[in-house]
């Protein structure tokens, strides 16, 4: 049976019945059971290895999955980094010691977060200053991480500390697997603009590890780290065909059938334009999985995704606003509201515009740094 | 100094940013924000008693101070810098345009008095031209026994759950009236708004008694749209001016590869843009200002000037706050951080009283680009040609 | 390698490339367009000889190659990066389509013959659609005696100068049909176009004989619209493409303030927009070649694809020209730099077969977001409501 | 009688004569004739000194001149670097003899053309390379200048050249008034993209000029040509008020009175946006003008004045070419063709939105450079 057909065939016998207990929209602890029973089936994370957990298989046939659980509409796992970057990072360079954690990423019964950012760095991620010194066999880590996500739900960390401080600023830095209930470790979860709380602060002081925390060489995490987001390579071909689907349902829900109405001819011009924007998307997620099926390597339309991806966000929220009308900020449409303000952060998180554009017109463009 | 204000202006913002500073820092902002009371009655006293700024707009005789729609945009500018949650804006301008508008002191000399010196609150209920959108208002006046009666609902008054007295424009068998009800005698269920210094209701009237003020009012309800979508320029721009420096201060202190962010060109585009929005909008804000102070001005002609900045400000008055979270980063994206706040008053406004397409529309048909409208059309006095 | 094209197609375009950088430079194409000819006969001759390039889309049994429009989209996109100045759009491309599409070899296959060794010229004169406007042809056709005759006036047919037939769209008592006309026998005035490197002749027509093919042709005229849409995306995607290796040439080497400019951000970020057009118009115009090459697929769905890349390249191709200017400063305001001949390209590229707001409307119709047209809407074939 | 209305009744005398003879759209010849009748009056440049040709007017009169002169929609003059550039200075640095010269500029019997920008500087103005060396009493000057509006008609060049290769950059620069009949300059015009020709470039090969060819001190060129560029300031107003001319005019000949029928929605907010933009400019200009008329000075907006102006007019050119449709690029309207084309070097010409960006965040908000 060819792959997805088994994968609907989960679905159709464990997702109804699990919406009967969690409804259409299940809380976090909904989708950590959803995960759990989608783990059963190895469809969590089937690109990963069959030892690992996974199902071995390639990328094309790892997206045609992710798009019959969107056709589903299947409630989103809840451990999403350490399914999506931590793990496979573990599985690139991690001890045998280090991989017994790949199985419980799957199962969600072990949550991962991950401290790169620190109060000072912002854009400068290599510049981070929290210190790992080695004491005997122990790692001592004092610092500060922010914009951390899920760190209160998670139970460990991957984390980037400072190991040489003498080394140029990409060369002194290791990578530690450190678990969150380590003494000295405090929490303090961020109030976004929408009053949500998704990132946290997290600071280290005199944090006690074992040398074995460390994940791949030492002082050498940067590489390990840029390992890492390379496995969020596939995942904006994913993330590109949810924006289709996204923009396609909501002009769908404007058709003269379901609406009832025509748009004003501003309004429909506007929304056929995002329309547009997020089809082109779609279509560059389409070239870039070409690409990866030919060299396992994205191309160069791999670059301007997040960046098409970050600006579309941000003007559909915009758009959804004005569908909205003076409505829409004076009570009677919260969800455009929350989706306006959450839309900030699409140009500046993993990255802002202008570091991404930098880094395209040097890396790509090949222009003078 | 500031060469397109008079020195008793320049005076007068300087006192009102002196006294804000001091009475509504962030915190006390945020403190009346968390309470969910709409304003700090301290703030709003001391407003009235000590700087008279709830009667600028009322005449001398009746207690206010009689001055211009020009000093009072410098202290809705002050007001939108400090992001002042109060019904200011309601009573103080709105309100007192429409009794004001409606010229008739006999029904509306008490009120007016009470709204000067702070006592009392007023807000209005549009018949259309707040949410811009059919059947914003169903309220229609009757007159069954000698005495005016309103029913029907408003899906949105600003402020209906402070104020004391709700003005209502509403069509009567032979035309627009303006209509006075006791706020009280009202339903009112209140609204959760993007913006979280402002309050809104809407407001259900059963046969509620009322009281009118004035005649036919179909162009005072045109003017006190007009004098609203104004006032809202005149808090944005001020929002727009503490947005920049919000915006410049932080690139000049916070530092990323090895230097101030400020010094990186894509930072310096960034905060030229916002200065280039901060400045304009308060141009085009006391532009129409000075077009709604001139006595001689015909409606069109202010319509058409307070409408191109309204326009301008809601086309580009968000971008100004958007940017500004930008040049902040991940720091700009908590709620700890004012500049949300900024954010979510100018984008509320860009939306309020009409959003830039709607005011390029109403410019399009005062500048002559639509055929005229039919006999008919003009006598209707609510919806889009009202304000032909 | 470019992975969404076949290795055939990567040949392709490495062999037209290589072509045209031979034939057809820079200082050609400044020949060929001052001396008024619109094409370099030579260069005309070796394209269908050497290259089979004119019968692509013709069928091999009618002498062509029968390739798809995603291989043709390649060698468009070499033609719009080189500026070729030539019929090929009209003829090779358009007409092809039309008479391809309208399925009656016994009146077309002579012609095809033609168009397929180059040594016949054709263009499509449009009912509507080139120009986006009411009236834009007034031609329709009558069979006074056994024999169709044509009278009337197009406002634009592209290349009708160098055409031997001009294969005309026009109404007949029952529905649209095609009609071939002896270029010779019409009255054709030349125009003077933006983009230096494309011409065309607004055509009148007095009782012309003409030869009717195929039969009703409402679709056919929509598909074919559809076709010349995709054909100037694929051409305005390798003119991007063009000029954004120029951007970054003179970004590498020109310098200022003693650096080369590229290392300033403001600069950087000019070629990264730059790069993002030409990038994504590049996806969008093989997106929609891919559409027009499925069999199975709709017209609904072509106009929906094809749109989709037209609105997308209408909205943002001219932006790529304009930012190279800027990115180049004084010298690329000059006649001599090439950067205004892909500016006009792609400005002109942009208001013809439909502008980024009409193409727009078209996916709002295919999408459903209109009423749908009534009964008798659809009967007239012309018009907006052709294409519902 | 009040100086507007002198202007007025003059106009009324002399204007319908020479437009019979000219008619509306004059040639540079045309305009010539028209700076010489206009002069006659001392209308030229009213706001200069009476003993310089002038009449003493403030800047708020000479305003009310040129809005006078717009309103009549009087012929631009011809010699306007000279009028509005180099007369300005010579007036402030020039020696007795070279203020000879102010007389002729204003009767256009003298016309001037300012040799700034150079091959090698582009946005880094101070960066010129054009040499003098003094030989005796004779300056040798030696070099290229590139973007010299007006050079092939003009009599007289003012020019900068370094004279203290040694010196930091902006100190070794000095002013010279050239006579372009000097042996050793060749005049190239530029052909725009447009096909016009306003620029030339000027090369310079061992011209040789006496040392009272000098304006202003020696190596301080670049303080007198600031001054110059400063004499641009209350015409950035004239400019303003020209740009809501220009919008109304547009905005009225869409009227439905005029044109007969209504825009569609699209196009007329377009044109509508454009409107807005425009008065916006016009607004800045008055807020300018007050500044001006308190201080002498504008104040900040000025700086975004000519940012706003440039992007406006390159939009304006836009909305042109949409409102005439395909139509426009196919030959019906060569206007706006031109249109679009000539406002491309709105945002480079007379400094880059990108560096006029710099400055503004620089100067004016205090960035560091």
């Amino acid at each position: 049976m060819n792959v997805t057909d088994e994968l609907r065939e989960f679905l159709d016998k464990h997702l109804p019945p699990f919406r009967e207990v969690w409804g259409e929209r299940p809380s976090y602890e909904g989708r950590l059971v959803w995960q759990g029973i989608l783990q059963r089936g190895r469809w969590v994370a089937p690109q990963w290895s069959k030892e690992n957990g996974g199902r071995g298989l390639d990328v094309v046939e790892a997206l045609a999955c992710s798009e019959v659980l969107a056709d589903y509409q299947a409630p989103a796992t809840a451990g999403i980094f350490g399914v999506a970057n931590v793990g496979p990072t573990i599985a690139q360079w991690g001890t045998d010691e280090q991989k017994q954690s790949l199985i419980p990423i799957l199962e969600g019964t072990e949550l991962w977060c991950q401290g790169f950012s620190e109060p000072s760095t912002g854009s400068d991620l290599a510049g981070l200053r929290t210190r790992a010194v080695l004491d005997g066999d122990e790692f001592v880590i004092n610092g500060q991480k922010i914009w951390t996500s899920d760190a209160h739900r998670a139970h460990q960390i991957q984390l980037l500390v400072r190991t040489d401080p003498e080394a140029p600023k990409h060369k002194g830095i290791s990578a530690l697997l450190v678990p969150l209930e380590t003494p000295g470790i405090e929490i303090r979860p961020i109030q976004q603009i929408n009053g949500d709380a998704e990132f946290c602060e997290v600071f280290f002081t005199d944090v006690r590890v074992p040398r074995s925390a460390l994940l791949g060489p030492m002082n050498q995490g940067w590489m390990v780290t840029m390992t890492t987001l390379g496995h969020e390579r596939s995942g904006v071909v994913t993330h590109a065909s949810a924006v289709v689907r996204e923009i396609e349902s909501m002009v769908d829900s404007f058709s003269f059938a379901k609406a009832g109405h025509e748009l004003s001819p501003h309004l429909q011009d506007e929304l056929i334009e995002r329309y547009v924007e997020g089809r082109v998307v779609g279509i560059l997620g389409e070239r870039s999985l070409e690409s990866i099926k030919a060299t396992g390597q994205p191309g160069s339309e791999q670059s301007i995704i997040k960046l098409e991806w970050s600006l579309f966000t941000q003007r559909l929220s915009s758009t959804r606003l004005a569908l909205g009308g003076a409505d829409a900020v004076i009570g009677a449409d919260e969800q455009s509201n929350m989706s306006y303000l959450q839309a900030r952060s699409a140009t500046i998180a993993g990255g802002t515009t202008e570091v991404m554009k930098n880094i395209l017109a040097q890396r790509v463009l090949g222009l003078p740094a | 100094m500031e060469h397109d204000l008079s020195p008793e202006a320049n005076e007068l913002r300087d006192m009102v940013r002196t006294f804000l500073e001091r009475k509504a820092p962030e915190s006390a902002v945020r403190t009346t924000i968390e309470a969910g009371h709409g304003r700090d009655e301290d703030v709003w006293t001391q407003m009235a008693g000590q700087l008279g700024l709830q009667g600028l707009l009322v005449p001398e005789d009746l207690g206010g101070q009689g001055t211009t729609p020009v000093e009072m945009g410098v202290v809705l500018e002050e007001i939108g810098r400090a992001l002042l949650p109060s019904p200011f804006v309601s009573s103080s301008v709105i309100a007192v345009s429409a009794l004001i508008g409606a010229d008739d002191t006999d029904a509306s000399g008490d009120l007016l008095r009470g709204l000067a010196d702070g006592s009392r609150i007023a807000t209005v209920a549009f018949s259309s031209g707040l949410l811009g959108r059919d059947k914003e208002s169903t309220v229609a006046a009757s007159e069954p026994e000698g005495g005016w009666q309103l029913s029907g609902e408003v899906a949105a008054v600003l402020d209906a759950g402070a104020a004391d007295t709700i003005l209502v424009f509403a069509p009567t068998l032979e035309g627009t009236g303006l209509f006075a009800v006791e706020a009280a005698a009202t339903e009112r269920t209140p609204l959760t708004l993007l913006d979280l210094t402002r309050q809104a209701s809407s407001v259900r009237l059963v046969d509620v008694p009322a009281t009118r003020i004035g005649g036919e009012a179909g162009d005072v309800e045109a003017r006190v749209l007009a004098t609203a979508a104004a006032a809202l320029c005149a808090e944005s721009a001020g929002a727009a001016q503490r947005v920049l420096e919000m915006a410049v201060e932080h690139a000049k202190v916070r530092e990323q590869f090895g230097k101030p962010i400020g010094a990186f060109q894509a930072v310096k585009h960034l905060c030229a843009d916002i200065f280039t929005v901060a400045e304009s909008a308060t141009a085009v804000a006391r532009h129409a200002a000075r077009s709604l102070a001139d006595q001689d001005a015909t409606l069109g002609s202010v319509q058409l000037e307070t409408s191109l900045a309204k326009a301008y400000v809601s086309e580009h008055g968000a971008d100004a706050a958007e940017k500004n979270i930008q040049v902040h980063g991940g720091i700009g994206y908590t709620w700890e951080h004012p500049a949300h706040l900024y954010l979510r008053k100018l984008k509320s406004n860009e939306l309020l009283f009409g959003d830039a397409v709607a005011h390029r529309a109403q410019m399009a048909r005062v500048l002559g680009l639509k055929a005229p409208a039919a006999p008919h059309d003009v006598v209707d006095v609510r919806g889009e040609n009202a304000t032909v």
